[in-house]
């Protein structure tokens, strides 16, 4: 009878529900979640957008002077990612030569339309 | 516990009916043969090695040929592989879904994505594609493109019902 | 069916609806890992019966239908044909990065697509797969919608003409 | 009573994912079946052709959405073993973690659906609290809940720290009590046990020439299991025993999900209490030489075969992915035949089906006539240890 | 009560229909809550059954092609007028002002009702799935009816009448009939379990195997009424069985205000369905679905047996003076 006694401690005991929204689940430090990318480390080598599986990633016209590895190099390009289209493999973070990109634990976004798109930002 | 396989038990069971036999990994046997040796081939090492049973059938386009693979296992724990070529323009074999059941499910799946015939297989019939896919394509072949302006079914046609 | 929300009755039902959004859940074709992380929504974790959603096999008796997975070619028909059983008002959550536009699996050679290119859909989320909770954000947003649209007298303000267009012709 | 058709699916709400099948019942009895599962085939070893190692390994693991690491794991381990790069053992102690939590994850999934299947939602309920520990021991290691994505050609993406594993360590009390508490209810839900018992039977012999694997092979008395048969990773170096029952029927299968839950946590605690040091990943080159492998891994549902063919180049020729579920849907479709239509979900259920997985491939068999003409092999057939 | 005011006040308002209404929701909140409490979660919150019925009522109606439109309107309204008629005749604040001598057969036939409407609709909906629910339905009523009408018959022979009032009446100058007649009692519950088609016995509605039985192709007020249908036949079950086996509203001292007396006798029917209720619901999340050829063993084997020697038991007890 080990399922009724189970059945009635829980009845008498607080259930393990979080209520999310209004108590907030925890994310843990390493999860992969919304993709970011620092536009001063950027170095615009494009090997994200070619080791993306998904396609997530196109490089867009952006002319800056960054750093990288003590030198001063010009970049051209900087990465643009398609939001929707992520599946949060880590891919270009771990093949980032710069450490520029990064895949935060934030929550993903959910709306209507397709375009949200993240490019470089500080 | 039985001793795994060795390569020289593997060459004299199917001595006379099947060509080389080499090691082709840890574990692993590999067996040749021609589409015409393939049931006798498979029928041996089924009943003297014996292999009980299918791991799979794996399957290759080398753009020269189609290359077919039938891994079979048994208590012994080592991976005995027949091999066959099959010509690419009439890859034609026979079954053996009758000597090993669960080939039959193997088949179909080659049938539709590479258009191997099974010859006395008791229902070989589209299965994996889409029912309006075009009968002559079989996607998994190297050469195969989709052509533009064909249609490959989908959401254009109401399913049946 | 529309409600005025202007007559008693009328806001009545719109409370009713954003209460009770009952769901079904469709894969089309995706590597059901969506799947598996909107049913433990349902579980004790999350709970979604907090918020009145039930889980309902009948297409017949859904409020917001759940997509997962980017289409095969296989599905295309059938999603749409579940979309279509459906009874107004009705809703579409499209679930994970696949649904959105295919995702890893964009451009193979059975598959249509995004959800988008079959039926209308109200609301997508990112992640492959999303986390319980961005589902519950997404369901959260959805119920937003809901009570819109009932201002509205409609999701005819809303700008889905695009796909809308796409469905049409494709029907 | 006449003869009714009646359809499951491809949306059903015993299926999860879609699948066809189409019942002919004579009143209730199932006197023939067709299964159409090809809803999800999406082409994926084609595009596993196209693709550089690198971007291929999050496809290969979407695969599937529940054995996504085994997916990945036997592609880059065939892959290695083609290149001949032999992988850290910190690296191997963190893929077996990985893949037995996955396993554990796994079965406490199916024996939630399976209770469901019969409509018994409280255990349902329960197991999937529970599983939500381990779903958060994964993430917590590996930063997803479910594609993990922790292989990479070489090794592992990301190491463990030691405050990880030592939370990692302080989750796995809870669960043995919990794993202790469902083979309980497992023995005395009578309610259960009807629905469970001498339902979807299969003989020794039918498993075998039915090909099964996994756990519906293993319920059925053949112990046949990758990890002992042909051992990868680190399974030859640590303890674990190979889980085996002689009833052959869904309560036997059950019983073998339960028990390998127990030796999965104890594999798990054993990797994380003996996790060696050193680096997480060997280098390996870009492209891989010729070659040809059949890599085999025991995924929660059985065994996963990727036959891989590479051509010097860094994507592969060929891979020829046979999942688990495929090999078990012939011995489905024998089960069913001569049961109550309600019995469909439950033996369906109890392979734990993963059609994402098979669905790339697809099969309709009437089950009526299959095996009746396959000699029996004359040798041992005793497949035991 | 014979003024035709308050009669009507009485069938319309309270405790008529208007209560019936709020306390099958009520009842349903407090199902689904205890049972997702069993299960270690929050559960709906108190307005959910009634969000739902609102809601429900209010969706698009789809007619299946080729369906027999009338029929198909009708059968919900048929199921749901036979439960509120039904409850008309179960006493809840004292003695039913309708009550008369065979009610209880009344009852128990009006209750049958809404089972043969879901068969029927079953039928109509042209859908494979509802056409085996339906099927499965009605093969169900022949096996659980026989010794749900035994065990409730039980009463009615030691009694000696046949109106619930009168067994509730009797029950307050004798012992209460569930410790007189134990197997009665259980056997009723269980077939009150599967009269309202709850797990174990959701057979005909099993959602893993025929989507939604019967009610596959039911949408918007039809859905509604069907399920209205469903939740006040447990409120009337529940009540059915506390009058006639728990006494109902007796309660062993004498209450001097006929006001008080009721509302203590009210509070009593309360707390007795709600009791019937929990059990219920304990079945509910603690058992596994059986599959039909099962239920036909457990129905015949088991309860009928069951049933039957119980009638022999109360036979005996009349003869011998027992507890009477």
């Amino acid at each position: 009878m080990s399922v009724l006694s189970e059945m009635l401690r829980n009845l008498f005991s607080k259930p393990v529900t979080t209520r999310y929204p209004a108590e907030r689940v925890p994310i843990p430090d390493g999860f992969r979640g919304r993709v970011g990318c620092a536009d001063d480390r950027c170095i615009g080598c494009s090997k994200c957008s070619l080791v993306c599986p998904a396609s997530a990633i196109t490089m867009v016209d952006s002319p800056r002077m960054v750093e990288f590895k003590g030198r001063t190099l010009e970049r051209k390009k900087r990465p643009s990612i398609a939001l929707y289209q992520c599946i949060r493999c880590g891919l270009c973070e771990r093949h980032c030569p710069a450490d520029a990109i990064h895949l935060r634990n934030g929550q993903s976004i959910n709306g209507s339309t397709l375009d949200e798109v993240v490019t470089c930002t500080l | 516990m039985i001793e795994p396989l060795t390569l020289d038990g593997v060459a004299n069971a199917v001595a006379g009916v099947a060509g080389a036999v080499d090691k082709a990994s840890t574990n692993r046997i590999r067996v040749r043969t021609t589409r015409e040796g393939l049931r006798d081939v498979i029928r041996r090492v089924q009943w003297l090695l014996p292999c009980d049973r299918l791991v799979s059938i794996s399957t290759v386009d080398t753009t020269e040929s189609i290359e077919l693979h039938y891994h079979l296992i048994g208590q012994h724990r080592t991976v005995v592989t027949v091999t066959v070529e099959l010509p690419r323009d009439a890859p034609e074999i026979e079954t053996v879904s009758d000597l090993l059941p669960s080939a039959a499910l193997y088949e179909r799946q080659i049938h539709d994505l590479f258009g191997v015939v099974f010859r006395g297989h008791p229902g070989l019939t589209r299965l994996i594609l889409n029912d309006d896919w075009p009968r002559d394509e079989h996607p998994l072949r190297k050469d195969w493109k989709p052509v533009a302006g064909t249609f490959y079914g989908g959401a254009g046609r109401r399913g049946p019902g | 069916m529309t409600v005025s929300n202007r007559t008693f009755s009328g806001r009545l039902m719109t409370w009713a609806r954003g209460k009770s959004p009952w769901v079904t859940i469709f894969n089309s074709g995706g590597c059901n890992a969506c799947d598996i992380e909107i049913i433990a929504c349902l579980m004790p974790r999350f709970d979604v019966e907090r918020f009145g959603i039930l889980s309902r096999g009948s297409p017949r008796h859904a409020d917001i239908l759940i997509v997962t997975g980017a289409v095969t070619r296989q599905q295309a028909p059938r999603l749409r044909r579940v979309w279509e059983q459906m009874p107004e008002p009705k809703y579409v959550i499209a679930v994970g990065a696949c649904a959105a536009g295919g995702g890893v699996f964009q451009g193979l050679y059975h598959m249509v697509g995004s959800v988008d290119q079959v039926i209308p859909v109200d609301v997508f989320v990112a992640g492959c797969p999303p986390r319980p909770d961005e589902i519950i954000n997404a369901v959260v947003t959805c119920l937003g919608l809901m009570a819109e649209d009932a201002v509205h007298g409609g999701r005819a303000w809303r700008t889905k003409a695009t796909s809308e267009a796409v469905a049409e012709a494709i029907a | 009573m006449t003869r009714i058709v009646v359809p499951i699916g491809p949306q059903h709400p015993a299926l999860k994912e879609p699948v066809n099948f189409r019942v002919v019942t004579d009143g209730e009895r199932i006197v023939d079946l067709e299964l159409n599962l090809s809803y999800s085939h999406r082409g994926i070893e084609k595009a596993a052709e196209q693709r550089d190692f690198i971007r291929v390994l999050p496809l290969i693991e979407r695969v599937c959405g529940i054995c996504s690491h085994s997916h990945a794991t036997v592609f880059s381990k065939g892959i290695e073993e083609i290149m001949g790069v032999e992988i850290p053992p910190r690296a191997q102690y963190i893929r077996t973690i990985i893949a037995e939590l996955e396993r554990m994850h796994s079965h406490m999934l199916w024996l939630g659906v399976a209770a469901h299947e019969v409509g018994f939602n409280t255990l349902f309920m329960w197991t999937w609290r529970d599983r939500e520990a381990v779903l958060d021991t994964l993430e917590e290691l590996s930063g997803n809940r479910v594609h993990y994505n922790m292989n990479e050609i070489g090794g592992v993406r990301l190491d463990l720290s030691p405050s990880q594993v030592e939370a990692a360590l302080a989750r796995m009390p809870v669960l043995e009590e919990r794993i202790r508490a469902y083979v309980g209810m497992v023995e005395d839900e009578e309610t259960m046990l009807t629905r469970f018992r001498g339902v979807g039977s299969l003989s020794r012999e039918e498993a075998l020439s039915f090909g099964a694997v996994g756990p519906t092979a293993r319920a059925s008395g053949v112990d046949y299991d990758v990890r002992k048969d042909d051992p990868y990773l680190v399974y030859d170096e640590i303890p674990w025993n190979v889980v085996t029952d002689t009833n052959g029927d869904v309560y036997g299968r059950t019983k073998v999900r339960i028990g390998e839950i127990a030796e999965s946590l104890g594999i798990v605690r054993h990797c994380l209490e003996n996790l060696p040091g050193g680096p997480i990943r060997a280098e390996a080159p870009k492209a891989a030489p010729p070659g040809e492998i059949l890599s085999r891994y025991e995924a929660p549902r059985g065994e996963v075969a990727h036959f891989i063919r590479t051509n010097g180049t860094a994507r592969v020729e060929r891979v020829d992915i046979r999942t688990p579920t495929l090999a078990n849907w012939t011995s489905v479709a024998h089960c069913l035949i001569g049961r109550p239509l309600a019995d469909v979900p439950v033996i369906v259920a109890a392979i734990d089906p993963c059609l994402s997985c098979t669905s790339r491939i697809t099969l309709v068999k009437s089950g009526g006539d299959l095996g009746k003409d396959a000699p029996p092999p004359n040798g041992p057939r005793g497949w035991s240890r | 009560m014979t003024d035709p005011f308050l009669l009507i006040a009485y069938i319309l308002l309270f405790p008529g229909f208007l209560f019936l209404f709020a306390y099958s929701m009520t009842f349903e909140f407090l199902d689904r809550r205890i049972v997702a409490r069993m299960q270690n979660r929050v559960g709906p919150p108190f307005f959910q059954p009634f969000a739902d019925l609102v809601k429900t009522l209010g969706k698009e109606v789809i007619d299946p092609r080729g369906v027999d439109r009338p029929i198909f309107d009708a059968a919900p309204v048929v199921a749901l007028a036979a439960v509120m008629t039904s409850f008309l005749y179960v006493p809840i604040i004292g003695p039913s002002p309708l009550a008369f001598q065979g009610d209880l057969v009344l009852v128990l036939y009006l209750l049958t009702l809404p089972t043969l409407a879901l068969m029927l609709l079953g039928w109509l909906s042209r859908n494979i799935y509802a056409a085996v629910g339906g099927i499965r339905a009605v093969t169900m009523l022949f096996i659980y009816e026989v010794p749900f009408f035994l065990a409730l018959m039980m009463p009615t022979l030691m009694a000696g009448t046949w109106s619930i009032s009168d067994i509730m009446a009797w029950q307050e100058e004798h012992l209460c009939l569930a410790i007189l007649q134990p197997i009665a009692f259980i056997v009723a519950l269980i077939g009150l379990q599967a009269k309202l088609e709850r797990t174990p016995f959701d057979i005909p509605e099993a959602e893993t195997e025929i989507v939604a039985g019967p009610w596959t192709e039911l949408t918007g007020r039809r859905l509604a009424l069907m399920h209205l249908a469903n939740e006040t036949s447990a409120v009337v079950g529940s009540a059915l069985i506390a009058a006639v086996f728990l006494g109902g509203l007796a309660f062993p001292w004498t209450v001097e205000s006929a006001i008080l007396s009721a509302t203590v006798g009210f509070l009593l029917f309360l707390a007795k369905t709600v009791a019937i209720l929990l059990v219920l619901s304990i079945i509910r999340a603690a058992t596994a679905r059986v599959r039909l050829d099962q239920l036909n063993t457990i129905g015949w084997k088991y309860l009928t047996m069951a049933a039957l020697a119980q009638v022999g038991i109360v036979l005996v007890m009349m003869a011998s003076g027992v507890g009477i």
